[in-house]
């Protein structure tokens, strides 16, 4: 067996790639990190995971802008939003030798291109966008992400609606996919745990004619709250519904899927009754990394963009202080570099981070999206969520909570 | 002139002396179709290794009976015997099984195989019909050389009937009388001990006809035993040792052709006063 | 003299098809080797067509590859993915093929059964602890033989009542089916259950994780017990000291021979389907289809041959579900959506359905061409130019206003992934106009173990073509 | 009247007719006998514009018809009863005859009342789907169709094909009748003694050829024609 | 002996099938009389049950009747229900909204996502006539798309089999579906404002008639009604069904087939896409899946009803509606479509042709 080891070991110095890598090791300014970004820039998703990408790409472009002697060469697939083609591109990056990406973003992808690519590739991966509480049980020191998981997202809004706003009975009508299932399941167990009664749990199927007999069944029993867990495509026709058969006083909570500016026009109701919530972009250096963002792209950034940054951050310090295109080196940098310990560095100051990092001294990466900790799954330590209030057709922050897993 | 009495007594002789005569008996059939009645409780026995004829004005019910007998159509009521067995409402694979096979007055080829694979199917007990068998590589030697035998028995029948030519067309090409002879030779080849023809000659040449009919006889006298539907009265009165008459889905008369041309009730109501 | 024989009359031709054969046969190599034998003339043909498809697209692949700067890794990689996908598909189409080529069972339920054997797998497989949907953690040879089983059941239930009903009400009813079993997964309510004293349950939306099959059969093969622990096996010694030699990596060796076993499947299979179209039984199904009432008045239990057919048929397509999804280590329900079972449909009609040789070259061609290529081309695309995107259409065609057409392209190129159904459509379409049998769809295969065509005992006064004329 | 000369026909690429002639004049009856396959229903299907034409051509009344689609041929007064499938089974009795008379603008009540006193079954069953109606009852409301529009030619393609005895006769009673009426009529009978014994002119068609041409009665008397075609 | 037959295990299963609803009947009012179902809870799965049936049938009728004269069930028909809805929805908002939005938010459906209904105010008071405007375009662009589809495709088709016209379907299915995609986005969005409602003591169970709903209930009754009387009592009708039937006799009859076909797209593929609309009017938005996620209750509803049967259509559409909808009270929501999919099937076991099929009612 250990023959068999060692093999793998020959045919990798074999590997074109890693002969460069290993003969310019020795001088970290001439050294080409490669990183792969995996995101869907088709599909369902396609129009969430363009702008990811974007930002994933950002910290290598910004390197290249700044002048920095560390050259990062990105090489960005798409997933299509399909597990399959998602497997396919994984196995492209892996063949061209990268050793780390930022992806992928749907959970059900994820996981997938974890198990039969990242962890027997032994290829670390970081999710900014997937938050299925799936994810956690997979190989922690493979599969690493910057974006919070919903086990986190259901008690949280289980402890806002219990002991902010003090409704004892609750209701949740949730999407009937990985998704709804498991923030509803959590959700339930947060809020019951509380001391909080849930009278009801109704599933549905998405894009259906109409939702008001599922609304009639889950309000059956008059919560003091409806949990809404969806995503336009079904939201709309819901809270359409909602708006034509029953109380618009009922208090609603809704999850980050529907937490979409154009949504209360496209339901024709302020929906002054619903609030939610959303994890935050809330990194000590979220501004500076908007100001990157709009500098390079000329719009804000959107959703889980500052964690596609973030991921991307780190994976290219864990590569400089690994020192090599490896795997394995990068997933014992990971933790390294992000959580705390040594030198801070951010995307105000990446450049300078890079070459600490490349020193091979500890940093200690503050991002954008949060201050980047890792735990021993991969996941983040703490994360925070805005609690948005929806009112006159706006939707606004108004609050943010840290939270601690 | 037969009387109707005398069927009715041959019908309800014992069943152990009609099962070694008469093959197939069918005793008050009955079957309505919506509100229309078709056959309406018909009897009669057929007897072995004879042509017996089927006749009746259009819409008498002689297809309906047909169909009931050979489990096309399950009967309201009544009863079909075969070798003495109660084969009322089998399916009609587990009829033809038993050896009582049938053609159909409109054919029922099947059109995109060629004719020779419409013959090959009617063999019965294929061992190849069995999947295994057909599959696995010993199995399958044994199944080819079956093959080579039903192949030449088929290649023979397609001669008799001077459709050899269009051996390898497919079935769907084949011209209205090319079709009624195909049906023919297949059901011949299930091996049957009985056979139902409905309306076998309509359309075919009549030199084809008689070389048929010739046929046909040849194999009554092998042991074959016929019931014959047609409207060519010249065909059932020469050719037919006993003819059943249906009108309104119940039996007007039996009897030989000569009982038959003579009987008045069954010139009113089906030969119109020809022949 | 040529020009003569290309214009001979179609009786000529039917004889040149046959001819063709062994004119066609040293296109291969393998074909050579089998030519030898001069048994089998049809196999050869029909291997032609398939290595010919492969090395086609394969070529395909490369030249756009490399073109590109795509690396031979890439390519590589790109050809392992085409393979496994085609493979995946012919088992799958084959089986199609078996239910509507050969019986004319219209079934479009096809992702339901490939559903209930992945699923089936899946739960005897996943561990019994330590992931959200726990299983009972069973080897995988117990997980793929019930898996299979279990499609077949299904099989069996969604047939008995279908038995009688019409060939359209047929295809809704499976239709129904298959969502019924995708829906019913996907619930909420089945998701965690207990039975035995276990948790159990189909995990609904978040689906189930399993053991990869792709390493454990290759593990199977290349090691004592599957575990490596335990030393390679002698097959696996031969093969990790070649690879090793050749300095390939075990990961691409593994998914190599999980590839083959896949592509070894295929073959039996296809073999076995064969062996079945040109039996009496495949006549049987051929009778089936054509007119079942005539079939039955023969004295053929048609029933019966219909259920074994029918669960046959959904056995093998559970198994290709296994396999597909063995690849993931990972089902979820959107993995069977109804949109599955129409890829396979096309790809069957691309082959011609009724045609065994035709399944496999229209799952090559399918996966090959028309599921990976449009992005493959996509990507080809994003990396040579870069394009403009805007977000609508309209702001694209205001643009043609001012004589640019690049954002117009650069929207096409951005929606080429949706364009692609399109495609299929147009695809579909096409086929169905001009080519109905698809490519090798419609050939003369004799329902018989015998080539009817040139074996006549006999020496009857026509020839062995169908001399309509001769007389 | 009809005029078929050189007629080259066929199905897609098979050529089943060669080269046929065949005339029909004003109120004539022409019957057109031979063995099984010859070619006879694809003389009719091809007069009425229904199989793949390869040569030839086809007068009506002197026009050109070759070419024309069958909806046109029938309104030159051209009527038509198939061999096969040739009566819409799920259509009751009388939406049948409306369907034969479908060129006109009003349901031709007269046309109806005689067809239904020609077969008086179809009156009583005239709301009946034709699907559940016997072969005979069938071929009845075929003929009835063709005639619904009083053509000035009718094509009959064995319309004495599982008649009752009765009924033949009655049939080709009927078709005198109509005759009698300066309807030409063309008629392929298997039935070929009875057809050729009222017919004015007979065909022998073999193998898609002209073999004799002669007065029915003339043909009758033929021995060779008698031997090989009628059955002795 | 004879009488068992009477009897066959169908109608045996059928006997069981009514038993096992009439327990189900049974259940649901001891549930009302025990409390464990409130009253206004049963009348609003009901009555959502009959609008829900009333959509599918509505789409289903058009594909009944091309389904049976053209023979072939059109898998593309979703889509053309997917037609309707949006070239009319796009009319309203090109003429309703005008100065409202700019015209490429308009013609796009607001794609961009710059505007909204309620910006250009689009409900059936506010913009009477670009609704009815938006109507006879929807029914319009869907033929001329149908009459196209029919020109490019099924045209050179006329002779294959059902079968491979089915398929060719699924083709032409993908090719509309996607192409909106390209013209309009994934984006699903409201299109119509919420609809007004009037108040009235007629019906107990509610007090506000939701307007939108209303014209989807009438127009829809009004419509099958009509058709059925066109099929079953004009000549045009006869002829279809003459078609339908044996489609060469009908050519050697002298019925110009390819003009009833050209007056049964017309008539069924503009009723499609007055399905489309309308059934948006009513549920207010609008996603380019609109009509394929129906397209299977619409077959389920067809085949129900016996195909080419209108009132069949309308049937099947009710029992699947209210199945789906009723279920609730025994079942969680994610399984209701799993119950009316499986009453289609048992009750197909029981009727292999349908609820009315056979029986002509047209
Ligand atoms: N649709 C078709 N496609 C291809 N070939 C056909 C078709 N219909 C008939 N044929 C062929 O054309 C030849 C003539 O057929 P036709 O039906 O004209 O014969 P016929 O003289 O009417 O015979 P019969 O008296 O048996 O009805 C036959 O050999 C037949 O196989
Ligand atoms: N499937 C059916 N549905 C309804 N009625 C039917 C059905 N089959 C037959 N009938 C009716 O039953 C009666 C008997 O029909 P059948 O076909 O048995 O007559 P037949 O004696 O064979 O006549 P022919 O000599 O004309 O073929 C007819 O009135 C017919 O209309
Ligand atoms: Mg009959
Ligand atoms: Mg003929």
């Amino acid at each position: 067996i250990g023959e068999e080891e060692d093999v793998i070991e020959e045919s990798e110095d074999g590997d074109d790639e890693e002969e460069d890598a290993e003969a310019t090791g020795t001088d970290p300014d001439e050294r080409e990190v490669m990183l792969g970004i995996l995101q869907p820039e088709t599909g369902d998703l396609g129009e969430l995971g363009t702008p990811i990408a974007d930002a994933a790409e950002l910290p290598a472009l910004q390197l290249e802008n700044e002048g920095s002697p560390v050259t990062v060469a990105v090489q960005r697939e798409d997933t299509q939003t399909e597990s399959e083609a998602g497997i396919s591109r994984a196995e492209d990056l892996v063949a061209a030798g990268v050793p780390s990406f930022t992806g992928a973003a749907a959970s059900d992808v994820t996981i997938p291109v974890a198990e039969s690519v990242a962890i027997p590739e032994q290829v670390v991966m970081c999710s900014p966008a997937s938050t299925s509480p799936l994810i956690t049980d997979l190989d922690g020191d493979y599969v690493f992400r910057t974006a919070p998981s919903d086990a986190l997202q259901g008690q949280v809004m289980a402890e806002v609606a219990f002991e902010e706003r003090g409704w004892e009975s609750a209701a949740s009508f949730h999407l009937n996919d990985d998704y709804g299932q498991a923030l509803s399941e959590v959700f339930v167990d947060s809020f019951e745990e509380l001391g909080g009664e849930v009278t009801n749990e109704v599933a549905f199927e998405p894009e259906q004619p109409s939702y008001t007999s599922g609304l009639e069944d889950v309000l059956s029993d008059e919560p003091d709250v409806l949990i809404v867990i969806a995503f336009p495509v079904s939201g709309i026709q819901i809270f359409r519904d909602f708006y034509g058969e029953f109380s618009d006083e009922l208090p609603i909570m809704v999850t980050d899927g529907l937490i979409e500016d154009g949504l209360p026009e496209d339901v024709d109701n302020p929906m002054d009754n619903v609030m939610g919530t959303a994890p935050a972009a809330d990194g000590p250096e979220a501004d500076a990394f908007a100001e990157l963002y709009e500098e390079e792209y000329g719009s804000g950034p959107g959703v889980f963009n500052a964690h596609a940054y973030d991921a991307s951050a780190v994976q290219i310090l864990a590569n400089l202080r690994a020192g090599e295109n490896d795997g394995d080196a990068i997933s014992s940098q990971m933790r390294e570099v992000a959580n705390p310990g040594g030198e801070v560095v951010g995307p105000s100051n990446f450049a300078e981070g890079v070459e600490l990092a490349a020193d091979g001294a500890e940093v200690e990466y503050q991002g954008a999206s949060s201050t980047v900790d890792f735990d021993e799954n991969g996941d983040m330590e703490s994360v925070s969520y805005d609690i948005f209030e929806f009112g006159d057709f706006e939707i606004e922050a108004v609050e943010r909570i840290e939270f601690e897993a | 002139m037969t009387t109707m009495s005398d069927v009715e007594v041959s019908g309800a002789d014992g069943a152990a002396e009609s099962e070694a005569t008469h093959p197939l008996r069918i005793s008050n059939l009955t079957k309505t179709f919506g509100g229309i009645l078709a056959v309406d409780g018909a009897s009669f026995a057929v007897e072995r290794g004879s042509i017996t004829g089927l006749i009746g004005p259009n819409g008498a019910g002689k297809s309906t009976t047909f169909n009931l007998i050979t489990g096309v159509h399950a009967p309201d009521s009544g009863h079909v015997y075969f070798e003495g067995e109660d084969i009322t409402g089998l399916q009609p694979h587990q009829v033809a099984e038993r050896g009582l096979v049938r053609t159909f007055q409109i054919t029922r080829e099947l059109g995109e195989m060629t004719v020779l694979e419409n013959m090959l199917l009617a063999f019965k007990g294929q061992r190849g019909e069995a999947l295994w068998r057909s599959v696995l590589p010993v199995a399958r030697r044994r199944v080819v050389e079956e093959e080579r035998d039903l192949l030449e028995r088929v290649w023979e029948t397609l001669e008799l009937f001077e459709i050899d030519h269009l051996a390898h067309e497919e079935a769907g090409n084949l011209s209205g009388g090319q079709r009624k002879l195909l049906e023919l030779s297949r059901a011949l080849l299930t091996d049957p001990e009985m056979l139902l023809l409905d309306e076998p000659m309509a359309g075919v040449n009549p030199t084809l006809e008689g070389k048929l009919l010739e046929r046909i006889h040849d194999l009554t006298d092998e042991g074959y035993t016929f019931l014959i539907v047609e409207h060519d009265m010249d065909v059932i009165m020469e050719n037919c040792e006993h003819v059943i008459v249906m009108h309104q889905g119940s039996v007007l008369a039996e009897g030989t052709p000569a009982d038959i041309q003579s009987n008045e009730r069954v010139i009113e109501a089906y030969l119109g006063g020809e022949v | 003299m040529t020009v003569d024989e290309t214009d001979a009359d179609p009786d000529a031709d039917a004889d040149r098809t046959a001819a063709d054969g062994s004119g066609a046969a040293p296109a291969s190599p393998l074909e050579g080797a089998a030519a030898v034998t001069e048994s089998r003339p049809r196999w050869q043909v029909d291997l032609g067509y398939i290595v010919l498809t492969t090395i086609g697209i394969y070529a395909l692949i490369t030249a756009l590859g490399l073109l590109t700067g795509l690396g031979f890794g890439g390519v590589f990689r790109q050809l392992q993915t085409v393979t496994f996908l085609a493979a995946a598909y012919a088992l799958v189409v084959l089986a199609l093929n078996l239910h509507w080529g050969y019986t004319g069972l219209f079934n479009i339920g096809v992702a339901g059964f490939m559903a209930v054997g992945a699923y089936g797998m899946a739960i005897l497989t996943a561990p019994t602890e330590g992931t959200t949907t726990p299983g009972l953690g069973l080897p995988m040879w117990v997980g793929i033989p019930v898996g299979v089983a279990l499609a077949g059941l299904v099989g069996l239930i969604v047939v008995l009542p279908a038995l009688r009903i019409r060939a359209d009400y047929f295809a809704i009813v499976t239709l129904a089916f298959a969502e019924v079993i995708r829906l019913t997964i996907n619930s909420g309510a089945l998701a965690d259950v207990d039975a035995f004293g276990r948790q159990l349950g189909t995990g609904g939306g978040r689906g189930i994780n399993f053991p990869l099959l792709e390493h454990a059969i290759p593990r199977w093969v290349l090691y004592e017990g599957g575990d490596p622990a335990q030393g390679a096996t002698f097959v696996g010694v031969q093969v990790l000291t070649v690879t090793n030699r050749l300095g390939i990596e075990r990961t691409v060796v593994e998914s190599a021979i999980y590839t083959s076993v896949l592509v070894g499947l295929v073959a039996i299979v296809f073999v076995l389907s064969v062996r079945t179209a040109n039996s009496p039984f495949g006549r049987l199904l051929k009778g089936i289809r054509e007119d079942e009432l005539a079939t039955k008045s023969l004295g053929k239990n048609t029933d019966l041959v219909k259920i074994k057919v029918f669960v046959l048929g959904c056995a093998i397509m559970g198994l290709a579900g296994i396999f597909w999804q063995g690849r993931n280590g990972y089902v979820d329900p959107d993995a069977f959506l109804p949109i599955i079972t129409f890829y396979i449909f096309i790809a069957l009609i691309i082959g011609g359905s009724g045609s065994n040789t035709g399944s496999v070259v229209g799952a090559l061609v399918f996966a090959g061409v028309l599921f990976e290529g449009p992005p493959y081309v996509q990507r080809i695309i994003n990396q040579v130019i870069d394009l403009p995107r805007p977000t609508t259409i309209y702001d694209a065609v205001v643009a043609l206003g001012s004589f640019d057409p690049l954002p117009l392209v650069g929207y096409t190129v951005g929606q080429l992934a949706n364009l692609r159904f399109v495609l299929f459509g147009v695809i579909l379409i096409l086929l169905m106009i001009y080519r109905p049998d698809g490519l090798l769809g419609h050939r003369d295969e004799p329902a018989s173990p015998l080539d009817l065509r040139a074996e006549r005992p006999t020496d009857g006064p026509s020839s062995v073509d169908g001399g309509d004329d001769d007389e | 009247m009809l005029v078929v000369d050189g007629l080259d026909a066929g199905y897609g690429d098979l050529q089943v007719l060669h080269n046929v002639d065949l005339q029909v004049d004003e109120g004539e009856y022409v019957a057109i006998v031979g063995p099984n396959g010859a070619g006879k229903s694809t003389v009719m299907k091809s007069v009425f514009g229904l199989t793949t034409y390869m040569g030839g051509r086809i007068e009506f009344q002197g026009r050109e018809i070759s070419g024309l689609r069958p909806e046109d041929i029938i309104t030159h007064g051209i009527g038509y009863v198939p061999q096969n499938d040739n009566i819409f089974s799920s259509l009751s009795v009388r939406e049948n005859l409306e369907m034969g008379a479908y060129i006109l603008d009003e349901v031709p009540e007269d046309a109806i009342a005689e067809v239904f006193n020609r077969f008086p079954i179809l009156e009583e069953r005239q709301d009946q789907t034709v699907g559940s109606m016997s072969g005979g009852q069938q071929q009845m409301v075929a003929m009835g169709r063709a005639l619904m529009l009083d053509p000035d030619l009718l094509l009959l393609d064995e319309p004495s094909a599982g008649l009752a005895p009765d009924l033949v006769e009655d049939m080709f009673d009927r078709v005198d009748a109509i005759n009698d009426d300066d309807t030409a009529v063309l008629i392929v009978e298997q039935n070929a003694k009875e057809a050729l014994r009222r017919c004015d002119r007979g065909y022998v068609l073999v193998q898609g050829e002209n073999r004799y041409e002669d007065d029915g009665d003339a043909l009758l008397a033929d021995e060779q024609v008698r031997r090989d075609f009628l059955g002795g | 002996m004879g009488d068992v037959t009477d009897f066959t295990w169908e109608q045996w299963f059928g006997v069981l099938l009514l038993a096992g609803v009439g327990v189900l009947i049974l259940d649901l009012l001891r549930r009302l009389a025990v409390g464990d179902l409130g009253a206004s809870t049963l009348t609003t799965f009901l009555w959502r049950g009959l609008v829900d049936g009333l959509i599918v049938g509505l789409a289903a009728v058009g594909l009944s009747m091309t389904y049976s004269i053209l023979r072939f069930a059109n898998f593309s028909h979703g889509d053309l229900v997917t037609t309707g809805a949006f070239s009319g929805w796009t009319a309203v908002w090109v003429i309703g909204g005008l100065g409202a939005a700019d015209l490429g938010s308009r013609l796009l459906l607001n794609a961009d996502r710059s505007t909204s209904a309620r910006a250009l105010d689009v409900h059936v008071y506010a913009e009477p006539l670009a609704i009815v405007a938006g109507l006879v375009i929807a029914a319009l662009v869907t033929i001329l798309v149908a009459l196209a589809i029919d020109r490019l495709v099924y045209r050179r088709m006329r002779d294959s089999g059902g079968i491979p016209l089915l398929i060719a379907s699924v083709g032409v299915a993908l090719v509309l579906r996607y192409l909106i995609v390209f013209l309009y986005g994934e984006r699903t969005r409201g299109v119509v404002r919420s609809s007004p409602s009037v108040d009235h003591p007629l019906l107990f169970w509610t007090d506000g008639l939701v307007v939108h709903e209303l014209i989807m209930v009438g127009s829809a009754v009004v419509l099958m009604v009509g058709l059925h009387v066109l099929l079953q009592y004009t000549k045009l009708g006869t002829a279809m069904r003459a078609m339908a039937d044996n489609r060469d006799l009908a050519l050697i009859t002298g019925i110009p087939t390819e003009r009833v076909i050209l007056a049964t797209w017309i008539i069924g593929a503009g009723l499609t896409g007055v399905a489309g609309y309308l059934i948006v009017l009513e549920q207010e938005t609008l996603n380019f899946n609109t009509g394929w996620f129906l397209l299977l209750l619409i077959f389920a509803a067809v085949i129900l009803g016996g195909i080419g049967s209108i009132y069949g259509a309308i049937t099947g559409g009710l029992i699947i509606g209210l199945a789906d909808n009723v279920m609730l009270v025994w079942i969680s929501g994610d399984l209701t479509r799993v119950a009316a999919f499986t009453l289609m099937i048992l009750i197909l076991i029981f009727r292999p042709q349908g609820l009315f099929g056979g029986v002509e009612t047209a």
